[in-house]
């Protein structure tokens, strides 16, 4: 703030200097107390606790109901019977490519190699043959396990190099005999399995949430011990760095590699 | 109980309390932030099937192997093909943005009839079949008027199934009017022509090559085949090969030599005169090729018994370096060196065809620069100059014409190529609209334009308007919304490059043949359609002989004949190349009527009678035009390979590449020396007029040191008025500013600049 | 018609004048918040940043004000923690000005970051190797310290006082009041010198850089010590401002005088510093990274020489004389220059230290980079001097500011 | 691997670009514009508000006609290692949010576009002014974000961006060599767009800390000394500031390899 700028303000154009004009305080009373004061107290209360319980209402039942739109997959998909007919069960259709990429859902393409005719009697089939298959149009499936734009993830490296299962993240799909809604985050558009269906983000199993901090959390445990968790991991971590500090050439401890965080790096997971 | 304010404010400090204890607020941030990470206007490619399709690049001359990634149907990139023979995985920037032409606004997106006057820009949308029917109507009725010889083509190339067939379809038609863009090829085919008798294309064995000597051609800058040459320019500096050049400004290509010899532009033939003068004064040339395999070394006789100058008498007489230093601006000491080292080198090649090679030349400079190259006795020579006799993969039947084509083909070419005063030359596309113009022959009807650019890319662009002016009916065949197709009356999109088939021939300079591919990396994106494709139907639209020349069910079905067994090579390799491959030994290169390389120059009429205008007609260069009291500075081009300066425009990765020294906001800049600038009173950054002969253009200041006093330099490839915002109505055409320059001997333009002013603005 | 709101035993203009003030101010302060909104609306493309200047007006501003604002601290200090008991009647009116910059300063913020609706990962995912992440945290909290040293001030308007609970609570804010001064302090502290740190870790940028004398980064406790120096050289000129304004006496000399007196031996002692600092940097620092001290000032058409000489002569050792020699101090003129000169010399300081840095090619090969700033910049960066008008207009007139007000302008009758 | 054991088998991915090879004649820049989805507007001329992660500057000697000569640069990310080699590369330490992080098994300095809330400090600390940011939210004309290429993500407005040493082409490669069962790659299985486009051949990208690798024969990185060229040829920019780059230039023209780094006009006079 400058001095020219604060002598434009209007109270520098000659205050006025006749009395009439000046405004003066008047002297005033100070506040009664009040008559029917506790009654007064309690309504102010109750009053309180109304708000309280309202915004509960509206932030624990209300708001994720309304965060989230709720939508039907365009067929109703049976894994379990596919699984059971496909000769190479869950790899028939979700497969690596040569080129180490992971197929992820298949393509129109790969469904007609069975579905070019309808084969039974399911009127799903029926409906998927005649709207997708004969219009040769891709299924616009809704993908529960949607990776952001930012995101690279090499299922190479989680099911081959890790040897993880696929139930790990995306939790007893193949078991299902039809598909679930699909919940979309009205502002964000990812699927609800991100966040987690518990609002309040807590987790029962590894599938139930699949945010930054999920795979960060792996990312650590992978970096001390696979098996040992909570205290336990932190004390074998603790112990394992004072060895390899004492003796280096014994043990070494996998720090990440990044030099902010010391996790794993940015960049092996984002792209 | 009494709802007053106090409640009321008690029930919001509750709420707000109870809020906190929600997930609410947190989530809402949360997700704010990750609305703001995947903000919907903000692209996200989709993920899919990874795919590589080979293909070669058609956007310039240099044909080059590519290699487009996909992802499911999208082109995503493209790449340099590993391996390809041309290029082996290097790509040029122009190349690598093939997709924004793809994708890009630019493309013509279905058959389009003009509606309005013509460059309007109103356009109606029409169907194949009805554009295909007005064509056949309008070329039915000047058939119908025996006057077949109204329809002309002009075309970038005319090499390749393409090419040919566009051509055959003149000829059915009864038309001699097949033009060809003016590229360096013209003045190379000549030299070839006079000196070694064949019809061949020039071919470099730069890789090879120990001393490069050349006269102003971009070596690194898009001449010849750019990639091809970029290699072979690294290969040199790695096997410690030399390179010298010689140019008035300093290039990047005189900047990356190992020598750069500042001269005043158009003096180069002087130079080359005056380099042989002392290779031959000091004994330094190759005497077996001199004295066995060449011809007019020495004063002849010809059939009429006269005595005639031979070339070593005329540069002995008269290219003494101290008579040409002054007017090249090359020290004597400096021609006598380079002359030295130019016949000691173990393998020494001189180049000529200025910048890019994008315009013809003086054929003065060719034959002294081809002389240098024969002296030295490379020709045919590893590390030399090649000869590459066209690589004639094409075996079409025979035309049979009926009576009105052939009346047709009585008429000469309107432009005079092959007619007595300039008989051994092909095309000469300025002269063919300076005629319409001026009304000399016949009227043109109806013109083509296939992959060719003449309103932009000729010399004089006004002319050249003025001249489709006095064209009734004009067609476009382009893919993209060029300045000739904005001004066309019908416009039969091609497909791109990634959406087709075709062969492409040896690139411009290679010192081997080989054929590529080109073949669709995805499918049309609209709706056009294939060229070839486009030319048999109209073909067959117009019956009798023109059906019958065009026996063929498709494009496709010709290509497949064509190439025959060649076809699987390619479709599997992405080229085809002999399997062996030599260039003939001088006793069996030349097939001048003295079987020898001629430094003569001379008509060969068959019968052994030489006619020739003297040597030294020959052997010169031309001046520029205007006059030096009114336009006291000289003005040159200059090429850059981030200025596409072919077909197309700059596609917007490239634009955005161009440094704000040559462009900045729409504003082109001019190079000139610091002194001149300052006698001339400007100053870096500074608006300046500039004016020529033919035209003026408003341009910005830029010093440069690299250039000489008295010089100014303009760089070609801007001023676009068509295409998209990302290159339309930025800088200035080269072309507005100078008009062609006649090389009396050979008719071809020899313009190198053109003399200019510049004033402040 | 606010008279029930106005202090006792005081004189104020009459409503309408105050209205039309604040509508004049506000209008300013209107075109201000369009600015605002078309920078949020449609993002930074409507500043004359570009990717050499990351940083420029904004974030000056933003250090200015910081430094300025630096009165609330070193005056809570002096008057709570050392003891200084006649600053009291100064102090609320340091505690406004320092509200006014420090909230000034957290708008700025949020204009000049790229994403907004991100800019709380600066707590979430704060780096602890980044002087901004220290600088948020601490400005942050610092921020919370003043509002609490505002509120006292706030429930002393009439009406409010007379509701015992608030009453009650600003009695007891003012009982602990030293605890926050202390805490005050020490954030204040960290951020004006993680501030400082800002360019002077940039160990890249040679102009900026500075290493060595007696710790690292040395910028870290000049930026302090400036502050410390030039805020309440602020806090008076605004006083004096306000004086002339309302053409009343607000505060007794002696208090201005004290108050001048420290800042100008704080001035003075940081002018050695700055000199040594300068010293060494133009004869060690800078020469072992290839540069002589004259490249940072020539070949460039506003760099010179002239701004190295502004800033620590006519604006620093020039200043910080008259503030030490009580005779000089004692003139009023003499009192007002030094003052405005300080404020200068603090706001040239930031200035050289963030957009010089950024204009002085670093690559041999580049050229300088100049920049003028939109009058979008421009309009967001009065938007907060406007809103600082109208808050202090509003303070003074219906909170009790200036505990000598009374005594010193006795209503008549 | 046993050249990689003393380096805890990090690697350490850096580039050597040969000037004298250089033409300048930008393939690099439009490839790694066409790989990295970098956005255009109609008018990029203002070159300080143009994404260029690659970008080709003309140095000039200073001399005048006929003795003026120029040569081309390109300029990529350096990936400073910083001080030591330690990865406080100038950007990284100072971002306030861990938007950008250096990784110390790969030596690549990351941006990680999601996490970056524009405040350009990063740009501050940068010298070679390799950090760019999005003042304008990316727009491709209709139907030209066809060619977006998915492994890269598109960057929104408001946030910094730079070269990546073409990161996601190692994730890829990556990904196949898991698929493979290997866990280490070969020399040219990671290579960045503008190596493998580069007409001339001028640029050469792989392991600096592997003496099997070209770079490292190329440059003979000084290991002692973070790195600095053993090659008298080669040079880094601005060495003195002791960034540590990874990016290494070779020319054969002296005053070429000064243009690289200030110097005292007595320092000068001496040279």
């Amino acid at each position: 703030m400058s001095a020219s700028e604060e002598q434009n303000s209007p109270e520098a154009e000659a205050p006025d200097e006749e009395e009439m004009d000046v405004e003066t305080s008047e002297p005033i009373e100070p506040l009664k107390p009040e008559e029917g004061k506790n009654g007064a107290g309690a309504t102010i209360f109750l009053f309180f606790i109304l708000g309280f319980a309202a915004s509960l209402i509206v932030g624990w039942v209300v708001f994720p109901k309304l965060l989230y739109s709720k939508k039907i997959q365009p067929i109703n998909f049976n894994h379990a019977l596919h699984v059971a007919e496909a000769a190479e069960g869950c790899e028939s259709c979700h497969y690596f490519r040569e080129d180490g990429s992971f197929s992820g859902v298949p393509t129109i393409s790969h469904c007609i190699e069975c579905h070019e005719n309808v084969n039974g009697e399911d009127p799903e089939e029926k409906k998927f043959v005649r709207e997708y298959v004969e219009a040769g149009k891709e299924v616009p499936w809704l993908i529960y396990a949607k990776q952001p734009a930012s995101v690279f993830f090499s299922h190479a490296a989680h099911v081959i190099t890790a040897k993880m299962e696929c139930v790990a993240c995306h939790g007893p799909i193949g078991e299902s005999t039809e598909t679930r809604i699909y919940e979309e985050n009205r502002l964000t558009g990812y699927s609800r399995d991100i966040w987690g269906k518990n609002i309040s983000g807590i987790k029962q199993h590894s599938w139930e949430r699949m945010k930054m901090d999920d795979c960060a959390d792996c990312h650590m445990q992978k970096a001390t011990s696979e098996k040992e968790s909570g205290v336990q991991q932190s004390l074998t971590r603790q112990l394992r760095e004072m060895v390899s500090v004492a003796f280096p050439n014994v043990m070494e401890v996998k720090k990440g590699s990044s030099v902010q965080t010391e996790k794993d790096a940015c960049f092996v997971c984002h792209k | 109980m009494k709802i007053d304010r106090r409640s009321f404010l008690s029930f919001i400090v509750g709420g707000a309390a109870g809020t906190a204890l929600t997930p609410l607020p947190w989530k809402i941030t949360d997700d704010l932030s990750i609305w703001s990470q995947n903000w919907p206007w903000t692209p996200v490619p989709p993920n899919g099937e990874v795919t590589f399709v080979n293909s070669v690049c058609r956007l310039c001359p240099g044909g080059c192997g590519i290699t487009v990634r996909k992802v499911d149907a999208r082109a995503v990139k493209i790449e340099g093909m590993d391996g390809y023979p041309v290029n082996d995985g290097g790509i040029c920037p122009l190349g690598l943005s093939g997709l924004q032409l793809l994708y890009g606004p630019t493309r013509i997106p279905y058959p389009m009839k003009r509606k309005g006057n013509r460059g309007d820009g109103k356009w109606e949308k029409i169907s194949w079949e009805k554009a295909v029917s007005e064509v056949v109507t309008k070329l039915g009725e000047i058939r119908k008027n025996n006057r077949p010889h109204g329809l002309a083509c002009i075309s970038e190339s005319d090499r390749g199934t393409v090419a040919g067939l566009m051509a055959r379809f003149m000829s059915a038609f009864g038309s001699q009017n097949f033009i060809r863009q003016p590229s360096m090829e013209d003045s190379y085919e000549l030299a070839l022509y006079l000196m070694h008798g064949i019809r061949a294309e020039a071919g470099f064995d730069i890789e090879n090559a120990a001393f490069v000597l050349s006269f102003g051609s971009g070596v690194i800058e898009g001449w010849g085949s750019p990639v091809r040459m970029f290699r072979a320019n690294s290969k040199l500096i790695k096997t410690g090969g030399k390179v010298v050049q010689i140019e008035a400004r300093l290039s990047k290509s005189a900047a990356k030599s190992d020598k750069w010899i500042p001269i005043n532009p158009g003096t180069e033939t002087a130079l080359a005169l005056a380099m042989a003068h002392v290779i031959i004064k000091e004994g330094l040339y190759n005497k077996d090729f001199i004295e066995n395999h060449a011809f007019g070394f020495e004063d002849w006789t010809d059939g009429q018994g006269n005595k005639q100058q031979g070339f070593k008498s005329l540069v002995t007489a008269t290219y003494a370096p101290e008579n040409v230093a002054e007017a090249t601006g090359v020290e004597k000491a400096v021609i006598v060196s380079l002359a030295r080292h130019f016949a000691r080198a173990s393998k020494p090649l001189a180049i000529c065809g200025r910048g890019q090679g994008r315009t013809s030349s003086a054929i003065g400079e060719f034959l002294a620069v081809q002389a240098l190259n024969a002296l030295v006795g490379n020709i045919n020579q590893e590390g030399g100059f090649h000869a590459i006799s066209d690589n004639d993969y094409i075996d079409w039947p025979e035309i049979e014409t009926d009576q009105i084509a052939s009346n047709g083909l009585q008429n000469g070419r309107l432009d005079e190529a092959g007619s007595e005063n300039y008989a051994s030359v092909r095309y000469l596309p300025h002269r063919f609209f300076e005629n319409i113009i001026a009304e000399t022959g016949y009227p043109i009807q109806v013109l083509f334009a296939a992959g060719a650019n003449p309103l932009y890319s000729l010399p004089d662009t006004k002319a050249v308007k003025a001249a489709l002016d006095k064209v009734p009916f004009i067609v476009s065949f382009s893919s993209f919304m060029d300045e000739t197709a904005q001004y066309s009356d019908i416009i039969l999109p091609d497909h791109t490059y990634l959406e087709r088939y075709e062969d492409v021939p040896t690139p411009i300079g290679l010192q081997k043949p080989i054929i590529g591919l080109t073949r669709p990396v995805v499918s049309p994106q609209l709706d056009t359609k294939h060229l070839g494709d486009v030319i048999l139907g109209i073909a067959k639209g117009l019956g009798g002989s023109m059906a019958q020349a065009f026996p063929w069910k498709s494009y496709e079905a010709c290509l497949e004949k064509t190439l025959g067994r060649k076809l699987d090579t390619l479709l599997d390799k992405g080229y085809w190349s002999p399997a062996v491959f030599s260039v003939p030994e001088w006793i069996k290169a030349f097939e001048t009527a003295s079987g020898k390389f001629e430094f003569v120059v001379s008509d060969q009429d068959g019968n052994g009678d030489r006619k020739t205008k003297p040597i030294a007609d020959w052997y010169t260069g031309v001046e520029s035009q205007g006059d030096p009291v009114t336009y006291p500075l000289l003005l040159i081009p200059y090429d850059s390979m981030r200025l596409v300066n072919g077909f197309v425009g700059d596609p917007p990765f490239v634009i955005k590449t161009v440094e704000d020294t040559v462009l900045k906001g729409k504003d082109v800049f001019i190079e000139i020396n610091p002194k001149t600038a300052k006698q001339l009173g400007l100053s870096e950054g500074k608006y300046a007029r500039l004016t020529t002969p033919k035209g003026n253009a408003k341009v910005r200041v830029h010093l440069f040191e690299g250039i000489k006093e008295g010089i100014i330099a303009l760089p070609r490839g801007l001023g676009h008025t068509a295409y998209d915002s990302y290159i339309a109505d930025k800088g200035v055409n080269y072309n507005e500013l100078i008009g062609a320059v006649y090389d009396p001997v050979s008719g071809l333009d020899a313009a190198w600049g053109i003399r200019a002013k510049l004033g402040k603005a | 018609m606010d008279s029930a709101l106005i202090p006792q035993g005081v004189n104020r203009c009459p409503l309408w004048k105050f209205a039309l003030g604040i509508a004049i101010v506000g209008a300013v302060l209107m075109w201000g918040v369009y600015a605002m909104m078309l920078v949020w609306i449609k993002g930074l493309n409507q500043t004359n940043m570009n990717d050499a200047y990351g940083f420029a007006l904004w974030i000056w501003a933003d250090l200015s004000v910081i430094a300025l604002g630096g009165g609330a601290f070193f005056t809570g200090f002096l008057r709570y923690v050392i003891g200084i008991n006649d600053l009291k009647n100064i102090i609320n009116y340091a505690v406004i000005i320092g509200f006014i910059c420090y909230s000034s300063a957290q708008l700025i913020l949020g204009l000049d970051v790229g994403q907004p609706l991100r800019g709380w990962f600066i707590f979430w995912h704060a780096n602890v190797h980044s002087m901004l992440t220290e600088v948020a945290f601490c400005l942050t909290a610092y921020f919370g310290v003043l509002c609490v040293e505002y509120v006292p001030l706030l429930l002393e308007n009439r009406q409010l006082d007379r509701v015992p609970f608030f009453h009650n609570l600003s009695h007891n804010l003012h009982e602990i009041m030293a605890v926050f001064a202390a805490t005050g302090a020490f954030l204040s502290f960290f951020h004006q010198g993680s501030l400082g740190g800002v360019s002077g870790v940039l160990f890249a940028r040679p102009f900026g850089f500075r290493e060595g004398v007696f710790v690292w980064p040395w910028t870290f406790f000049l930026y302090t010590w400036s502050a410390a120096a030039c805020g309440p050289c602020f806090t008076i000129l605004i006083t004096k401002i306000t004086e002339k304004v309302t053409k009343k006496k607000l505060v007794k000399d002696n208090v201005i005088q004290i108050l001048a007196k420290i800042a100008g031996w704080m001035l003075a002692t940081y002018m050695v510093a700055k000199i040594i600092d300068t010293i060494y940097w133009a004869t060690v620092t800078a020469p072992s990274k290839g540069f002589d001290l004259m490249t940072f000032y020539s070949n460039n058409p506003l760099y010179g020489i002239w701004i190295l000489i502004l800033e620590l002569v006519v604006c620093g050792i020039v200043p910080a004389a008259i503030l030490i020699t009580p005779k000089w101090r004692g003139n009023p003129r003499g009192l007002t220059l030094a003052m405005i000169l300080a404020v200068i010399g603090v706001c040239l300081n930031r200035w050289v230290m963030i957009l010089q840095v950024l204009a002085i090619p670093v690559l041999p090969f580049e050229n300088w980079a100049l920049y003028m700033p939109s009058w979008q910049e421009i309009a967001t960066t009065i938007l907060p001097v406007c809103y600082g008008i109208i808050l202090i207009m509003i303070s003074y007139r219906y909170l009790p500011v200036f505990p000598q007000e009374k005594e010193l302008n006795p209503i008549a009758g | 691997m046993k050249q990689t054991q003393g380096n805890n088998g990090n690697k350490k991915f850096g580039m050597v670009i040969n000037l004298d090879l250089c033409t300048g004649c930008g393939s690099c820049m439009v490839a790694c514009m066409a790989e990295n989805n970098v956005p255009f507007k109609e008018d990029e001329t203002d070159k300080l508000d143009s994404i260029t992660w690659m970008r080709v500057y003309k140095l000039k000697n200073g001399k005048s006609w006929p003795n003026a000569d120029i040569c081309y640069l390109p300029r990529p990310c350096m990936h400073c290692g910083g001080h030591g080699d330690h990865g406080h590369s100038p950007c990284v330490s100072v971002c306030p949010a861990v938007a950008t992080d250096y990784s110390m098994a790969t030596g690549i300095v990351s941006q990680i576009y999601t996490r970056c809330f524009g405040c350009r400090y990063c740009m501050a600390a940068c010298p070679y002014h390799v950090r760019y940011f999005n003042w304008w939210d990316p727009v491709w004309p209709e139907g030209m974000e066809r060619f977006l290429n998915p492994d890269v993500s598109v960057r929104m407005r408001g946030v910094v961006e730079k070269c990546s040493f073409c990161f996601h082409r190692y994730q890829l490669a990556m990904n196949k060599a898991f698929l493979e069962g290997r866990r280490v790659l070969e020399e040219d299985e990671y290579q960045s767009a503008c190596t493998q486009a580069c007409p001339a051949g001028a640029i050469t990208f792989g392991d600096l800390n592997n003496p099997e690798h070209a770079v490292h024969q190329l440059v003979q990185p000084d290991p002692k000394h973070a790195g600095r060229p053993r090659n008298p040829k080669a040079f880094r920019l601005l060495e003195r500031l002791e960034t540590n780059p990874k990016v290494y230039y070779v020319s054969s023209r002296k005053w070429v390899r000064q243009s690289g780094d200030n110097y005292l006009k007595k320092e000068k006079q001496k040279i």
